[in-house]
């Protein structure tokens, strides 16, 4: 019986780590792999919540598209203990996944749109998977936009996927401020956006990345003329269950590890501000 | 079913009770509390109310969910654990409290099925006893919906009719506690009748302490996000976890993983009760934290209770048991609060 | 008789003036007869304060919490926090400022002298049986509660706490203004409780078998640290799964921090919480009894923290939050502390 | 004779001072001095730098006795260390005590660097007196 508790995890075997950023914000992308014939399907923009035995639990958003079966991925920045024990793993350990949690993004709704991503920091993860998806079923979409900011160069992460996905893409990367070598934008996300002023008709914008950059970035998308049902983004609240029992990440009524993570701002601007 | 048990006779009903554990309030190290009742015990049911609800029952302080045991270079072993099945009757359970675990079981049996909480929720019966008088000055059932005659949340309601008790059964399993029960019982007359009617309407005519115009409370609520009161009513809070803790539908919990051994690993992922009255019950690890003051916390504690349950679930979650009051260190009153931010809201204060 | 209308009158003033920022005091509670602390800030409100045999919490609490609150505000007060106090709430004060929690002049004293009583234990109260409460007071060495059935009278002595029976200060040495007077008084000895404890519990087994069954029962709601102003540190042990965050606390300090205790309330873990709690308040516990007072499951605390009070006076010869001029009891020592227990 | 099993052996965690205690240990080990292997040492700075929690830690993480050692009074290589240490100490061991735990359970000694035969006894003694209380049970934490 115990098994069948919505608790247990599933186990997975690490078969890919890179290091996507070094440094105080260390960020380093994990593939997986379910052991066990086990595994299960996720849609865009969900989480799982994986674990290192001995250590325990973190929400996660799935960084790969549902399109990709045989792994899952997860981009994780150091930032604590369960996380900081991420980054002490080597292909072929195992850890535990249960999920997936949480909404996802109404990729349906989109067809036949303009798709405009900004993201920032680590912000990417999450987002990710719609990005992928995207270009993967282009001939759905109109234009692709990718917006994304770090605070410096090497704070960006999925650099070689970014350069690859200019085919397919328009890419507008950016740092917070100027350094030798870089030839793109500088200066904040919100302030790019405003530059390269994407049109809002029959846009949708998605946007993910901290919580101060979301709220400049949802002003500046105002001014170009993006209608609050046509913005989305991601809220993440500390979770420790993924199941709308532990009481943490409520915001209002809202549980987000059930309700969230995805929310349009039409939605999340009648929630109160607890996030 | 409607029985009628002279008082010499309960402890002959749980005698034959021998499918089940029995548990009964008793007064130990200074408070009333649920004990185990062995067979020379003596059950008093003439408690107050038990300091703790029978929360933990069906959802206790510790819960572990699985050991790891991982050898360096291996994959971990998991084993699951699970409560084994258990048939408990716990008797004197008050409505409150009956209620409160209807309020756990939207939470635990609805969406996303908690197998722990279910195990232990199927072998359990409550024998509830009504209220004849308020248990004490901060009961306040009848105005979040309760009464201190509602049966709902209990197998069995008992009615003390001074000599003897009205028993009537309320669920099957309530039924099947009464047949076995049997002879022990004598059927009613009309005079036990008319007593236990009497009996009830007097107790629900005992003034309580209310919650004001409780029908708006959760709207009036949802517009007092910003108010002010907060604050200036959170000032005496000193953020212990008593009110929460003592709550018998408070339910919120924290998952830690608990080693035993480092090499080779050996632990167990172990869930605990945990509070949102605590600062870092929602702190981000990068440090930022959406409910960082006491005032946001007690406003997500009475809104919990009052708007947000009542949102998901269409009832309030409080049961109006007056624990958090009565307990409360620095005298934070639930019905204090709620009325304030309600009336200053109502009035454009 | 401490006079509460000369007690509203100087916090009246005092806030009038602006010579405070603030009161800190007890008023009338809303749920039956018990005080609540309140913090004022209008000399109008001055007229709600209350002084009476509720007024049980120690509010040099509501003194530590403010200078965490101007600290993490990153202000310096320009003037001083009055603070009602009890004998045993000054000498909280006293070891806090011993501690360099704050400064004589942050704080403004408004000392209330118990006389010859204190606070009422609601226990005991509860016993008497006069069922609910709206108020109680002081009248010379009794109570007076008013109950549905009129005013009942009782010797304090009945009914109060056992730390103000055993209460050697009832009277606020460090004050700025006082009300009321020193009063002789003849209550029970210090240390009662704890020598009656010590003469039924005599042997280890005896000793270990009592508090087990305390240590399992705790549900490890920290009501006891919460209320205590000694308990004052940013992270406590048992904070070790979850503590402080600072914007400049690293990554590898969050993964590395140790987990001295897990968070199930389990017997073990529960025990490691009270005993270092007890030894982190040796010589700093002024046993103003909170702890005890406040513990929804009664583990009676105050054994602990006296057991260790009365080394402290008896065999090292510290009067705990009576001098603020001395050294704190752990950062001193004498030539002549024990040492025949050493090998 | 029938197969037993082999006899109990406590388990010590030794706190010694780095200064002193740690290099008498050290002493007792070059010296071949025959004594218990019971102990697990951990080195610390000063015998005043060893925290209540450290103490209860070791009785919570199994250990059967705990020992704290450092410099003999006057002799601390921080002046004072060994004098703030002494009343604490006397303290956690008057409240184990107090709540039931075997006073054999808990000591304190000075050894000094040059007193490799005295922390050979130390551990002897403290060997010889747990022997007969059998494993710390009390303390210990009990999981899952």
């Amino acid at each position: 019986m115990g098994d069948n508790s919505i608790y247990q995890p599933k186990l997975a075997e690490v078969i890919y780590i890179k290091d996507e950023v070094t440094g105080e914000r260390a960020i380093k992308t994990f593939h997986v792999q379910f052991l066990n014939g086990d595994g299960f399907e996720h849609a865009c923009g969900q989480c799982a919540m994986i674990s290192v035995f001995g250590r325990g639990e973190a929400m996660i958003s799935i960084a790969s598209p549902p399109l990709i079966k045989e792994y899952k991925q997860f981009s994780i920045m150091r930032a604590g203990r369960v996380t900081s024990a991420f980054h002490e793993l080597k292909v072929g350990d195992v850890i535990g996944v249960r999920g997936p949690y949480g909404n996802s993004f109404p990729i349906g709704d989109w067809h036949g749109k303009n798709l405009v991503f900004i993201g920032g920091g680590c912000g990417l993860a999450p987002i990710w998977p719609v990005i992928q998806t995207a270009v993967k079923t282009q001939d759905k979409f109109n234009r692709i936009s990718v917006f994304y900011g770090g605070r410096s160069a090497r704070d960006i992460m999925y650099k070689t996927e970014l350069e690859q996905l200019r085919a397919n893409a328009d890419i507008y990367l950016s740092v917070d401020k100027s350094e030798e070598g870089w030839h793109e934008y500088c200066g904040f996300v919100p302030a790019n956006i405003m530059d390269k002023a994407p049109s809002a008709e029959n846009a949708v914008a998605i946007t993910c990345g901290p919580p101060i950059m979301i709220k400049f970035v949802i002003q500046n998308l105002k001014k170009l003329g993006f209608s609050d049902d046509r913005i989305y983004t991601t809220i993440e609240n500390k979770m420790k269950c993924g199941l709308g029992k532990c009481g943490r990440c409520n915001v209002g009524k809202d549980y987000v590890c059930v309700s969230g993570p995805v929310y349009s701002w039409d939605k999340l601007k009648t929630l109160p501000e607890e996030y | 079913m409607e029985r009628i048990l002279d008082k010499g006779h309960l402890l002959d009903w749980v005698a034959t009770l021998t499918a089940w554990e029995v548990f009964a309030p008793g007064f130990q190290d200074g408070i009333w509390g649920y004990q185990p009742v062995s067979p020379s015990a003596e059950v008093r049911l003439e408690h107050s109310n038990t300091v703790q609800p029978p929360k933990n029952f069906t959802f206790p302080q510790r819960e572990v969910f699985f050991t790891y045991d991982q050898i360096k270079g291996e994959a971990p072993k998991i084993a699951p654990i699970h409560p084994k099945p258990k048939q408990r009757v716990v008797f004197g359970v008050r409505p409150c409290d009956g209620r409160g675990l209807t309020r756990m079981d939207r939470v635990f049996n609805e969406q996303f099925q908690d197998s722990y909480y279910q195990t232990r929720r199927a072998g359990l019966a409550y024998v509830g006893l009504s209220c004849n008088q308020p248990t004490g000055p901060n009961c306040f059932c009848k105005s979040v919906g309760g009464s201190p005659v509602s049966s709902e949340g209990l197998d069995v309601l008992m009615t003390d009719l001074g000599d003897r008790y009205w028993v009537s059964s309320v669920t099957d399993l309530g039924l099947a506690l009464l047949e076995v029960g049997g002879s022990i019982f004598s059927e009613p007359a009309q005079e036990d009748q008319n007593q236990v009617r009497a009996t009830r309407i007097a107790a629900v005519s005992h003034p309580q302490r209310a919650v004001q115009n409780t029908a708006v409370v959760p709207s009036v609520l949802k517009e007092s996000f910003s108010s002010p009161l907060w604050a200036a009513l959170a000032q005496p809070c000193i953020g212990c976890g008593i009110c929460t803790f003592l709550c018998p539908t408070c339910h919120c919990f924290d998952i830690n993983d608990e080693n035993a051994s480092s090499s080779p690993l050996r632990g167990s992922r172990v869930r605990t009760w945990d509070n949102c009255q605590f600062p870092d019950f929602t702190m981000h690890s990068s440090g930022h934290n959406p409910r960082g003051t006491l005032a946001s916390r007690l406003r997500q504690r009475v809104c919990h209770k009052f708007q947000y349950f009542h949102e998901n679930f269409g009832v309030l979650q409080c049961t109006g048991c007056g624990r958090c009051i009565s307990e409360c260190p620095v005298g934070i009153d639930i019905l204090s609060v709620v009325n304030q931010v309600c009336s200053a809201q109502v009035n454009g204060e | 008789m401490s006079n509460l209308e000369a007690l509203r009158d100087q916090a009246k003033k005092l806030l009038a003036k602006g010579e405070v920022r603030a009161v800190i005091g007890y008023r009338k509670g809303s749920r039956g007869m018990a005080a609540e602390p309140v913090v004022i800030t209008r000399p109008e409100e001055a007229a709600t304060l209350v002084w009476d045999p509720t007024c049980f919490h120690n509010l040099a609490l509501y003194l530590v919490e403010d200078q965490k609150r101007l600290g993490k505000e990153k202000q310096k007060a320009d003037k001083p926090i009055a603070i009602v106090a009890k004998g045993c709430d000054a000498r909280a004060i006293v070891v806090l400022m011993q501690e360099n929690y704050f400064k004589r002049e942050d704080v403004y004293i408004l000392g209330v002298s118990c006389e010859t009583t204190g606070m009422v234990d609601e226990r005991k109260l509860a016993c008497l049986g006069f069922g609910t409460l709206q108020s109680a007071s002081f009248r010379g060495d009794d109570f007076v509660f008013s109950t549905v059935s009129g005013e009942k009278r009782v010797a304090a002595s009945e009914v109060l706490a056992d730390r103000c029976l055993e209460c050697r200060a009832p009277f606020p040495k460090v004050h700025d203004v006082v009300f009321g007077a020193e009063k002789a008084r003849s209550l029970a000895s210090p240390f009662a409780a704890l020598l009656q404890f010590e003469k039924s519990k005599t042997s280890i087994a005896d000793r270990w078998e009592f508090w087990q069954h305390q240590f399992e029962r705790c549900i490890r709601c920290f009501a006891c640290r919460a209320v205590c102003p000694m308990c004052y540190c940013e992270e406590c042990i048992v904070d070790s799964t979850r503590f402080v965050v600072a914007p400049d606390t690293t990554a590898e300090e969050k993964a590395n921090r140790l987990r001295w205790i897990e968070r199930s309330a389990t017997q073990s873990d529960n025990m490691g919480y009270h005993l270092t709690r007890a030894l982190h308040l040796a010589g700093r516990c002024i046993d103003c009894g909170e702890c005890d007072r406040v513990c929804p499951v009664r583990i009676p605390l105050r054994l602990l923290n006296t057991r260790l009070e009365r080394e402290v006076r008896e065999t090292f010869g510290y009067d705990p939050g009576a001098s603020v001029d001395v050294a704190s009891f752990v950062s001193s020592f004498r030539d002549n502390d024990p040492g025949n227990f050493i090998r | 004779m029938p197969e037993q099993s082999p006899p109990y052996e406590p388990k010590i965690v030794a706190f010694l001072c780095k200064w002193c205690s740690s290099a008498g240990s050290d002493l007792a080990g070059v010296s071949r001095l025959q004594y218990p292997a019971n102990a697990t040492p951990i080195t610390v700075m000063c015998s005043g730098s060893v925290s209540p929690q450290y103490i209860l830690s070791a009785f919570k993480k199994g250990a059967d006795g705990v020992l704290v050692s450092g410099c003999h009074i006057g002799d601390c290589h921080y002046m004072e260390g060994n004098y703030l240490a002494r009343r604490k100490i006397y303290l956690v061991n008057e409240l184990l005590q107090f709540i039931g735990i075997e006073p054999q359970r808990f000591r304190m000694s000075w050894v000094s660097a040059a007193e490799g035969a005295k922390f050979a006894k130390v551990i002897k003694d403290f060997v010889e007196d747990l022997k007969p209380l059998g494993p710390q049970e009390k303390l210990k934490g009990q999981r899952p």
